[in-house]
């Protein structure tokens, strides 16, 4: 059975609104950020409305409606992830959720097994996003390690063939994206898990974009981190998640220092309190994860697995229409084995800026530029792409609209040549 | 909401067919500028003699309103003092900043009225400034060079 | 003229509901996170149901609208402080906000200003909420500076008869609380401020505890930086603000990194968008930076020196009402003079949190414990305090039901005695 | 709601007058526990004698409920077998878990039992596990040493 789309679409109210002058939206830059059903927004409004204290603080009643409702979020997240409800950090973005593993290994002294020494390997891939990036250089810089990468093919999958020799044995972390944010491409994780874990490295799995599609299960994946974001996944912005082992997280010194996230505190030395708390200084952003566990539970109930089957057709239907348009690229795979709903193309003759703005003024939101992925769109060998990025309430005459779109801009912009 | 306003016909032939689009051997100085929310980037010299801009040239990548806001900056102001330069310049800002309700002084501005339309798009205003901004920055490295 | 409070009561719904069996909730927790106004929640929610998309990305219409509310919350933070909108950051929290400052001189090269050397100093007081001596403490380690604090008086007050040995010619940062979550001490800040430039040291105000309750205006203050968390100024979790000078921003390196904080990316490095955007990594907290300016139009509304004026009235009421009951010990300053409406008590024979057990038991919900200013406690020589704070919702017979419950539990403790 | 639930007399009591609240001179091993959300805190000591616990003392600083606790825990271990201890222990963690559904094992835990009220205010569940988790611990260590 298929998503009833029509019945999803009225919980989102946004989608009924209109733009430029009066243009039904269609939005297709789910990538960036997804849209709210109204039953996050309501559960957000509850807390606020019914329990809102500081979590963790004070014996009160509302104190206490508020840590549960706290821990509750917690524990949906836990559950969406196959994962122990003390292995989930509550953080703002997938982007602090990162800097938080970097800057945590930076802490780590030398007896820790996190301690990142000068000719160590931190192995990334040429299609991470700069949150998967940028605090891997800043770390190598700051330790003396050595940051290195596997390429992409033409296919804009990643380039296996010299898996051992970039994943040696003085590799430590192996951070990588599971969807490409521009490319669409979900990456085969088992070989690389393996080969990390033999060499004794762990593995960070920066799910941005594939836990908001797709069914994850932390303990199939083999994985030791993994991240996303809440607003990419229906929930609110300004929240994210880190899931960790057990014993690692225990491992792991903290990253924000402040309230909650201790055991002692005289003026000169503190001690903190077990994971996950140690991760979660200061009063926790608590409506954002309540909200957040709202989002989880509607994409629960409607089904990760049919959520990304209508992704894929929608991906399919784009695919097969750009195919019939004369002279469109397309980056990433061109059949939708091991793809998500991201699909990034040029038009050419029209740089991607002028198709946003014109698709914009027929209602269509793409996201057009760079993606926060320079170095992959300069492998790619060009300065920036359109992509269109499909979830759950999109629906197939909406791509339609956009195959339609792509075609009049090219009569548009062709039109004084 | 018309897109005309926006991508007037003069923008648009000024994309295709732009000018002084090639960089100069000679020059005194050369600036790069990049805007790191798509990618745009221009390069551009610029070289004064006895007072006056006697040649600015670019090379760039980038979309219709930058590639074409640039080719046209550079029609304008090419043996223009750099007084009257900052003069353009300034005016072109003041438009930018107008989201939609100036119109910009013809007599100034020439063909770089086209861009008013652009004041309206919040987005589209660094575009149409990439060039512009390239300028300012060259002509205060030569002012300084020439202290 | 004085506030209508049964006006304002009427914007805070959950100020109506009740707790335990059906007593009238009495809020007097406002110091741990203060309640919000129906305005606050209006505009997240119109910001979800309206505009909601990646700010700073996308050319799209709604891209272009969310760009717009998120600076527009900027703006309005910077009037609140009296401060120019692009010193303004917007963080999850203060504690983020203390701790990017701590990190982000930690990555300071040796040929920038904020860096810190082995043997410099770093000064806090014995006061601070762990958020703010927790990161000095680690800073510290990681540099070899040495961290050293002002001390506190009998009265609660600092001690500041040795401010010119312990601010030497080696400090480099002040970092203090403008007022003291425990104490309620407002702490004197000119003398500090002209000793620390004097010496060439940056001065850092947590404001957490004095921006919501009275008009703060930074450039009279003559400080470099400034934080406060929204939550405690009637905005929504998950958002801070950090102040700071224009120049001392852009010569200060970045924190977190990620998408949006860059200027270019290769594989091996990186270089920074200008401040504010530099410390501001990933998709923003839009809807919670949008909340918080209109919790903060909704304190300029009322009107801040009323709002400091009516919590010093039920200040003082409740410090006269407590010197009444034998025994109480009030910590903190005992007149209104330099201080706010947060009071810290002992009851003689009724520990805190039974204490504020029995009070919850009545419907009024105050603090109790160490309040994250463990050191604070040490030097008080308790163990635990138990604390009521107020805000501008809060009533007169509010102060009068805590006041008879303190004294009905000394009753109820003492019954078996 | 009815405080007499969760203060109950036997609680106050044990507060105001605690037993084996002074530490031991001679002892197998001591521990020192913390809530570190409000500061409270215990120091045990524990001997163990022929397969007994021959003596638990402890100090302590901290609220009714966790000093009472405390004090009643050491009266209903003193002289136990650590199996009998440890039967005692699981049966009041699990009282404690109960979220006031649970009655508590009148048979195993005696005077413990006026602690089932606590189990409805999930902070205050750590004040009356502070003690017994102190003993836990120490029991552990006794044990490690002894093999
Ligand atoms: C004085 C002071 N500083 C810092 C903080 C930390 O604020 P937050 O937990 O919102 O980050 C608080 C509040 O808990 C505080 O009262
Ligand atoms: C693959 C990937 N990683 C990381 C991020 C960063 O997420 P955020 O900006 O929510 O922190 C994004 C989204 O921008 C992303 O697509």
């Amino acid at each position: 059975m298929s998503l009833d789309v029509g019945l999803i679409r009225k919980d989102f109210p946004i989608l009924g609104r209109t733009v430029r002058d009066g243009k039904r939206l269609i939005y297709l830059d789910n990538g960036a950020t997804s849209q709210k059903p109204q039953q996050v927004l309501d559960a957000e409004m509850n807390f606020y409305l019914m329990h809102n204290a500081a979590a963790h603080r004070g014996a009160h009643q509302l104190a206490e409606e508020a840590t549960e409702a706290f821990e509750n979020a917690r524990a949906t997240v836990a559950r969406f992830l196959g994962a122990a409800d003390e292995e989930i950090v509550i953080t703002k973005s997938a982007t602090e959720s990162l800097n938080l593993l970097a800057y945590s290994m930076g802490n780590a002294p030398s007896n820790n097994r996190f301690h990142i020494a000068p000719g160590d390997r931190i192995v990334v891939t040429e299609m991470e996003h700069h949150a998967n990036l940028i605090p891997w250089q800043e770390l190598a810089k700051r330790t003396g390690a050595e940051l290195v990468w596997l390429s992409i093919d033409s296919e804009g999958r990643l380039d296996l063939s010299k898996l051992d020799t970039v994943i040696n044995g003085k590799t430590r972390v192996v951070s990588l994206t599971h969807q490409s944010n521009v490319l669409g491409t979900i990456n085969p994780l088992d070989k690389i898990v393996a080969r990390a874990h033999e060499v004794g490295s762990v593995v960070i799995l920066d799910a941005c974009q594939s836990a908001p599609h797709m069914r994850i299960n932390v303990k199939e994946l083999g994985i030791d981190f993994l991240t996303f974001s809440g607003h990419k996944a229906l929930g609110p912005t300004g929240v994210g998640v880190l899931w960790g082992k057990s014993d690692l997280l225990e491992e792991l010194p903290p990253f924000l220092f402040g309230g909650s996230m201790i055991d002692t505190v005289t003026m000169l030395d503190s001690t903190w309190a077990p994971a996950p708390r140690k991760f979660e200084a200061g009063v926790p952003n608590m409506a954002q994860a309540v909200g957040l566990q709202a989002g989880l539970e509607y994409l629960e109930k409607v089904g990760m697995e049919k959520i990304h089957a209508h992704e894929l057709n929608l991906t399919q239907q784009f695919i097969q229409g750009l195919s019939k348009i004369e002279g469109i690229e397309i980056f990433g795979p061109t059949t939708t084995e091991s793809r998500g709903g991201v699909v990034s193309f040029a038009v050419p003759d029209i740089h991607p800026h002028d198709l946003g703005q014109f698709l914009d003024n027929q209602g269509i939101a793409v996201r057009t530029g760079h993606h926060c992925a320079w170095p992959l769109n300069k492998a790619l060998g060009v300065q920036s792409t359109t992509r269109a990025s499909f979830y759950l309430y999109n629906e197939a005459h909406e791509i339609d609209s956009l195959l339609d779109g792509i075609q009049q801009a090219q009569e548009y912009f062709g039109r004084s040549r | 909401m018309n897109l005309d306003n926006l991508y007037q016909e003069v923008i648009l032939d000024h994309y295709k067919n732009p000018e002084n689009k090639k960089l100069s051997v000679e020059k005194d100085v050369q600036v790069h500028h990049l805007n790191p929310s798509c990618g745009d980037e221009v390069t551009l010299n610029l070289t004064l003699e006895s007072g006056r801009i006697s040649n600015i040239s670019w090379e760039g990548n980038g979309c219709s309103i930058s590639m074409a806001s640039t080719s046209i900056m550079s029609t304008l102001l090419l043996g223009k003092s750099p007084d009257d330069a900052k003069k353009i310049l300034d005016s072109f800002m003041e438009l930018m900043q107008s989201k939609g309700s100036a119109k910009g002084d013809e007599l100034l501005l020439e063909d770089a009225v086209a861009f008013a339309g652009v004041s309206k798009y919040p987005a589209r205003i660094k575009c149409a400034l990439l060039g512009w901004m390239a300028y300012k920055d060259a002509s205060l490295q030569v002012e300084a060079k020439s202290k």
